[in-house]
């Protein structure tokens, strides 16, 4: 470990470290243009200057790549420093007379204007190679690099044309100090498709969750964009999260991987997928980027999002008028029949948030009010009274007009006239409907599904977390949609059935169930397609069936299909059931 | 464009970057410029990015990106060539052949250069016309020799040489050689 | 081309090659021709071949040069030794059958050729 | 193989002038009967460029200038048979006039001391056998065969040998560095990329005798230590030199001087040319090393020197060509006969490219220490039409101007920094009365800016501030002002670039400035260039009582800003005149004036 003297402080540096990165660890200022710490040290701008006494020699070195050697003494504020960094400042803001960050570093120095004279007040980059450092070391797409040398040096891509090498990560534009990197995006790019979308390849899906947990997007991420481009050889490439998270927490190695876990009960909890409302093409959704849905509401409103919490148009404008229309996919004989239950309410959350963040206009076109839960009515009567407006009749139809305002039509059901209104942004209260995989899940753990395509309890009324399936429970908007309330007390009723289960040790069974007589058994296989429980299996070695006793439900589908009639319902042989029948007409 | 002789080029050094400069020079002098396909060409095959074979070609003055004319003139602006007069000599010839240093005449006759050094100080100032010296010009000489040279026919322009008039031999016989 | 695996073999050859360039060396004998038009008419050519022939055979370290008429015209062609500090030594008559003699007696054995010298000249 | 010459013609400068004057020669020899008593030799430079081609004549020493190929017959016949020398083409004294036949009598040659200059000219450079002969590769045989690694580094410690490329480092302290560098791979490079416009020492070096290059590296590779392969950098604007070089290099392999199991020793090296492409800031050796490793020649933060991290991150030892051909001569004469050249500080010889306004231009070489008076009129002959010697500029755009009030300075490494300039690479410009300061600041300016890499902003941009301010002064723009804001900046881009050239490049500012800062006045506060170079601050006059009219002037003017009748004098409309000067030149009356 060296010790070394930096303003007369005496601090230590661990090995390897630069005296830049010792100063500022310790709290010293040094003004860079040209540094970042994910990329090699450069020494290009020279504003890191110190004074560096090195036996009994004094010498001006840039602190940004010279080695924090034992016994250094450093100035970082003497006047040689302070002169050199003026007249350096002084010489890039005559560079880049309009460009903020080197006009606010001149002004510390004390330099206003342009000391020499300029030649192109528009020229932005100072050649500090940030960028090109950055696609070569870090992205390894090597699209940008310096050419020509001396005063005519520029940075750009190949032949200083565009290139279909450049993967248009953007990470030059976030690492120039003084913005002089623009991207043009000439086809849609990734993010484009949706507005309020992830503005990076890392980003939280559910801002609310608890943990935060981010995802890395690998579609957009240079590092795994790379290994595409590299045909699945690993590329070295960026990995700047990997360097900055202080936990570790990651890994591109990671794969999806099948965890097998033996357990006694299974609670399906899968919950809900938002329907996309670009199929109802009335609703003009992707055709202005202020027609949002609800979801894409709750990313623009949340304190963690891109706006952090403002409501902003998508221009940067606060909107006047919003509209927010209920029902969207939901009660519908073109999408969805049901409702959706939880839109009301969260679209009179979201009318009293535009209100209370914003002076806009807010209209709620819905078809009817269902505040059913405790306080809602109370809420719904809290929104009304803080001046949003109630128009009762689905919105039928959403126009963009030429200047980009957006005019909502529909019908007033309370006046019987159409009725339309033009506003900023429309927020589209979207249906909930099943997850697009639920069939498989309901293969998997031989789930029936009612007909809006949720998952089917047992008993609408008397077994509403159970399933047919012994030791299956569902929980939340598995079942059918739900809103936060209900998904709670859902679940805690779906904990508890599986609790209770589990804390017997032991499953009771009815005695109705299937036997086969394996003498009889012709190993056709027939009932093992038809069990509905998967009770039946088919064991190779003595080639027959064989019924799984704590599977089987006894409800007989497999004894009604059996072509060589080798299996049996215990207690429900054909023998038993005509001799109780005999017995009952015996009174006769 | 035939690239064939890049692969040669290529071929003769190996496939490896730190010949990249080598066979630049060599495609250069094929070539007489850095045809952008034989760039692309050597980028693949030394594996280097385009990037940086661009801005190798960019960066050391023995590369051009465009072909250059028929004759290309490299007006001396050396240190000795400048204190005796290179500045005049390139205004004469910019002036004679209507272009600026680094430029190419619009009928592809002519490339113009400014040179540092050709290391010929002593004949200064120099014009060196396709490798072959001009020495000791004047701005008028060397709008001469432009004029000669568009007209097709080259006379050297050469100091001038030294009098003749001493003819008469010594006789060494009196004085016997030393050494 | 020879490779040379020691030290030895270069010292050889560099033995070999220095008379290649023995007229560019510096050295104590000089050997003069009289080459004028008198002299070249009574064989001054032949016997400055001859000269150089017989150097190369016996390995002697001389320099070879040719003057115009030395002026005795009648005893050409004269021939010109000169030894560092030594007196100038003129041959007169001489024919490409002397060399031989000269060359051995006066540069290999020291011996001045009395009978052919016509002439000495102090440093 | 034994072919003894009675006469070697020794041709040398032939700068691609006259490639017929070899072969006529040659077939003359042969008509007259000569073939096999007359070498004819085209050996490297002799340093009288300005004469050039010229010939020496061995044995005897007879020195011919400026041969052409029509006094071919005339040469052969008067001195190869007839042994008379053809005086009118001997040297002619720049001031006397008088001829001189010997080469050694030459004042030009007799106040050189030439060592590593010694073969140059002497011997065919394409030719290994011509170098063996004149004892070449006795140095590597003693230093392999006699010498340890450790005593070659002692030896040339002791000798006081310093880098001949700039910046005087000692040469035997900078090989014991990278000795002691841990690495099993070292490498050892010789830096010929001679930038500096007006120098061309390293390539009559490389051209005429490239076996002393290799011989020297050969020598400091095994004094190194686990130096497997070496690298000879050179400008690719050398042709000659890259070829001689290669020939040289081949012709050393072959003979096993090279390669593997060097002359049955054991040790290995093999050398290659590197060629440049036209950029100054590869003399720096961070890009330098950058350029061999087929990058982009950037000069790196040098917080780790090259003897420690240099070529691919390994030790390195890098010197000029000059200094590497200084090696064989300290091994064979021995470390004392070195140090018995030259000065306290700088020892031995060091060789000079005289040019600008010089009688004698060419290559010399001097032993350190002696005065410039001597070299400018002793050796140089002194200013040509007898004008007045203003300042000599040394080191190249990263030197500086030494004013002529300093003609006694002894020229070695310490005295030539404390007189605001540097040694470099041994360029030496002489100028006289004609030359303007202040644009001779402004030229170097132009020159860095075009050469500055770019990289960091000091250089990059300081430079082109202070190019546009001594533009500006040139113009006649200039305020006293400016002179402070140039002394500034200089001092910044002087402290605070990143590599040597941004570091030395206000050198030429600096120096005139403190030498020549009347001139700087006389163009701001008077508005006028006293040397008449600065077009905007002078005007062209016909003097009146010399133009007799003769119209040449007037037909010869560009611009047709020169009007009069015939044997009447004559008038330059300054409204017209462009200022080329063309017009001055062609008057053989001397009536154009300048003011």
């Amino acid at each position: 470990m060296a010790t070394l003297i930096i303003d007369g402080q005496e601090v230590h540096a661990e090995e390897g470290q630069t005296v830049l990165e010792v100063a500022r660890a310790n709290g010293f200022e040094i003004p860079t243009l040209c540094y970042h710490p994910q990329l090699e040290p450069y020494g290009a701008c020279r504003l890191c200057i110190v004074e560096v006494i090195r036996r009994g020699r004094s010498r001006l070195e840039t602190s940004c790549t010279y080695p924090a050697r034992d016994g250094l003494v450093i100035k970082t504020k003497s006047p040689p420093v302070i002169e050199a960094r003026a007249v350096i400042l002084g010489l890039l803001l005559s560079r880049c007379p309009n460009v903020p960050v080197i006009q606010e570093l001149a002004l510390e120095y004390g330099i206003t204007e342009p000391p020499f004279p300029v030649e192109d007040p528009e020229e932005k980059c100072i050649l500090c190679g940030l960028c090109v450092r950055t696609c070569h070391e870090l992205v390894k797409a090597d699209v940008l690099n310096f050419s020509q040398r001396g005063i005519e040096r520029r940075v750009g891509p190949p032949f200083l044309e565009k290139t279909r090498q450049c993967i248009g990560c953007g990470a030059c534009t976030i690492v120039c100090p003084t913005g002089a990197i623009e991207i043009v995006l000439e086809q849609a790019g990734i993010y484009k498709e949706k507005p309020l979308g992830p503005t990076a390849a890392i980003w939280v899906p559910s801002l609310q969750a608890v943990p935060r947990v981010p995802v890395i997007d690998t579609d957009a991420c240079i590092r795994f964009r790379q290994n595409d481009r590299t045909e699945g050889e690993i590329a070295d490439a960026c990995g700047v999260c990997q360097m900055v998270c202080e936990a570790g927490a990651i890994n591109f190695d990671q794969q999806d991987e099948v965890v097998e876990v033996d357990v006694g009960t299974v609670i399906v909890a899968t919950g809900f997928q938002m329907w996309d409302p670009a199929q109802l093409s009335q609703y003009s959704y992707g055709k202005s980027p202020n027609i949002i849905t609800g979801m894409e509401f709750e990313h623009l409103s949340n304190a963690g999002g891109i706006t952090s919490g403002e409501i902003l148009l998508a221009d940067g404008r606060k909107p006047e008028q919003v509209a927010i229309i209920h029902c969207v996919g939901s009660r519908d004989h073109n999408a969805h029949e049901y409702c959706s239950r939880i839109c009301c309410m969260y679209s009179l959350k979201q009318a009293h948030l535009v209100r209370d963040k914003t002076d806009a206009a807010v209209y709620e076109f819905y078809m009817d009010m269902r505040a059913f839960g405790k306080g809602y009515e109370e809420f719904y009567e809290r929104v009304q009274e803080e001046g949003v407006v109630m128009i009762r009749g689905r919105g039928a139809e959403v126009e963009v007009l030429p200047d980009g305002k957006l005019r909502v039509k529909g019908e007033d059901a309370n006046l019987g006239r159409l009725v339309y209104v033009d506003v900023d942004m429309v927020v589209l209260s979207t249906a909930i409907e099943a997850p697009h995989d639920a069939n498989q899940v309901a293969a998997l753990f031989g789930l029936s599904r009612s007909v809006d395509g949720f998952f089917a309890e047992a008993h609408p009324k008397m077994r509403p977390v159970e399933t047919n399936t012994g030791g299956v429970f569902l929980a939340g908007a598995a079942q059918a949609p739900k809103d936060v309330p209900d998904t709670v007390a859902h679940a805690g009723a779906a904990a508890s059935m599986a609790l209770a289960l589990m804390d017997q040790g032991e499953v009771t069974i009815s005695p109705a169930v299937a036997v086969v007589d394996e003498e009889l058994c012709s190993g056709c296989k027939t009932c093992i397609s038809l069990c509905p429980y998967t009770a039946i299996s088919f064991i190779e070695e003595d080639n027959v069936a064989r019924v799984n006793e704590a599977l089987c439900k006894g409800c007989g589908t497999c004894v009604a299909a059996c072509p060589a009639g080798a299996i049996e319902a215990l207690h429900f042989t054909d023998e038993q059931i005509v001799a109780q029948i005999e017995g009952v007409l015996a009174w006769v | 464009m035939n690239l064939d002789r890049v692969n040669q080029i290529i071929n003769g050094y190996g496939a490896d970057r730190a010949v990249s400069l080598a066979v630049l020079q060599d495609i250069q002098r094929e070539y007489n410029y850095l045809p952008r396909e034989a760039l692309e060409l050597a980028a693949g095959r030394l594996d280097m990015p385009l990037g940086e074979i661009y801005r190798m070609a960019t960066f050391f003055t023995a590369f051009s990106l465009q072909p250059k004319g028929e004759y290309v003139c490299k007006v001396c602006l050396g240190t000795a060539c400048h204190v005796r007069g290179g500045a005049r000599i390139l205004e004469a010839v910019e002036r004679e052949l209507d272009i600026k240093a680094g430029q190419t005449t619009s009928d592809g006759k002519f490339s113009l250069e400014a040179v540092r050094c050709v290391g010929a100080c002593a004949l200064g100032p120099i014009v060196m016309v396709n490798e072959e010296p001009h020495a000791y010009m004047t701005p008028d000489k060397a709008s001469k020799l432009i004029v000669q040279l568009a007209a097709g026919k080259v006379e050297r322009v050469e100091a001038p040489p030294a009098p003749r008039s001493a003819r008469a031999p010594i006789d060494l016989s009196s004085v016997p050689p030393a050494g | 081309m020879p490779r040379l695996k020691s030290v030895e073999e270069l010292q050889k050859l560099r033995t070999q090659l220095q008379k290649n360039i023995e007229s560019r060396t510096e050295t104590s004998t000089t050997i003069t021709v009289g080459m004028g038009t008198c002299g070249i008419a009574a064989g001054a050519r032949e016997v400055m071949q001859a000269i150089l022939a017989e150097l190369d055979k016996r390995d002697i370290n001389a320099h070879v040069t040719t003057v115009g008429c030395i002026g005795m015209c009648h005893k050409e062609p004269l021939v010109d030794i000169r030894q560092g500090d030594e007196p100038r030594i003129t041959y007169g008559n001489i024919t490409p059958a002397m060399v031989s003699r000269l060359i051995e007696d006066h540069l290999a054995n020291g011996q001045v050729v009395d009978e052919w010298v016509v002439g000495r000249v102090a440093g | 193989m034994a072919e003894r010459h009675r006469a070697d013609l020794l041709i040398s400068c032939l700068h691609g002038r006259y490639p017929e004057l070899i072969p006529t020669l040659q077939e003359e020899i042969e008509r007259r009967g000569l073939t096999g008593e007359v070498g004819v030799v085209e050996a490297g430079c002799r340093g009288l460029c300005a004469m050039g081609p010229v010939m020496l004549i061995k044995p005897g020493g007879l020195f011919y200038t400026n041969v052409q190929p029509a006094d071919v017959p005339e040469l052969v016949e008067e001195t190869l048979i007839k042994g008379r020398a053809v005086e009118r083409l001997a040297y002619k004294e720049p001031v006397t006039h008088q001829s001189v036949c010997y080469y050694e009598d030459i004042p030009f040659y007799s106040k050189q001391v030439r060592h590593v200059m010694h073969d140059c000219g002497m011997i065919d450079p394409q030719s290994i056998e011509e170098y063996i002969a004149v004892g070449g590769y006795q140095a590597l045989s003693k230093a392999l065969t006699t010498m340890t690694p450790k005593e070659i580094i002692e030896e040339v410690k002791k000798s006081g040998l310093r880098g001949r490329g700039g910046a005087g480092f000692s040469t035997g302290w900078k090989w014991e560095a990278t000795r002691q560098s841990a690495g099993d791979v070292r490498y050892a490079i010789a830096n010929g990329d001679e930038g500096d416009p007006g120098a061309f020492m390293n390539r009559s070096l490389m051209e005429g005798d490239p076996h002393a290059i290799i011989e020297g590296m050969v020598i400091g590779a095994y004094a190194i230590g686990n130096v497997r392969n070496a690298y000879i950098y050179v400008r690719d604007e050398y042709p000659l030199a890259v070829s001689n070089l290669n020939i040289a290099l081949e012709q050393a392999r072959e003979y096993g001087l090279l390669g593997e199991d060097i002359l049955g020793t054991g040790f290995d090296l093999d050398i290659k040319v590197v060629r440049g492409a036209g950029a100054f800031v590869c003399g720096e050796s961070s890009a330098l090393m950058q350029s061999v490793e087929g990058k982009v020649g950037e000069p790196r933060p040098k917080h780790y020197h090259a003897t420690e991290r240099g070529l691919w991150g390994q030790p390195t030892a890098l010197n000029n060509v000059e200094t590497w051909a200084n090696i064989p001569l300290i091994i064979n004469k021995g470390a004392e006969w070195f140090a018995s050249f030259g000065t306290e500080n700088s020892k031995g010889t060091k060789t000079f490219c005289l040019a600008g306004q010089i009688q004698n231009t060419g290559l010399i070489e001097v032993p350190m220490g002696i005065t410039l008076r001597e070299v400018i009129y002793d050796i140089g002959g002194g200013i040509p039409g007898g004008r007045e010697l203003k300042a000599v500029q040394t080191g190249g755009p990263s030197g500086g101007c030494i004013p002529a009030s300093l003609l006694d300075l002894p020229v070695d490494y310490d005295s030539l920094v404390e007189a605001g300039s540097m040694m470099g690479s041994g360029g030496m410009i002489v100028m006289d009365d004609r030359t303007c300061m202040v644009d001779i600041a402004r030229y170097f300016l132009e020159f860095l800016k075009e050469e500055s890499c770019g990289k960091c902003s000091p250089c990059r941009e300081g430079i082109r501030a202070m190019l546009e301010i001594l533009t500006r002064i040139t113009e006649g723009q200039g305020k006293m002002a400016d002179l402070e804001t140039l002394e500034t900046l200089a001092k910044t881009v002087q402290t605070a670039s990143l590599c040597g050239l941004g570091k030395s490049a206000p050198n030429p500012v600096i120096s005139t400035l403190r030498h020549f800062r009347d001139e700087y006045v006389a163009h701001i506060e008077d508005k006028k260039c006293p040397a008449g170079v600065c077009k905007a601050l002078i005007e062209y006059y016909i003097i009146e009582d010399k133009c007799l009219g003769c119209g040449l002037c007037r037909r010869k003017c560009p611009q047709g800003a020169i009007s009069g009748e015939k044997k009447e004098v004559h008038v330059i409309d300054p409204a017209l005149c462009i200022k080329c000067g063309i017009c001055r030149d062609v008057c053989k009356f001397d009536a154009v004036g300048v003011r």
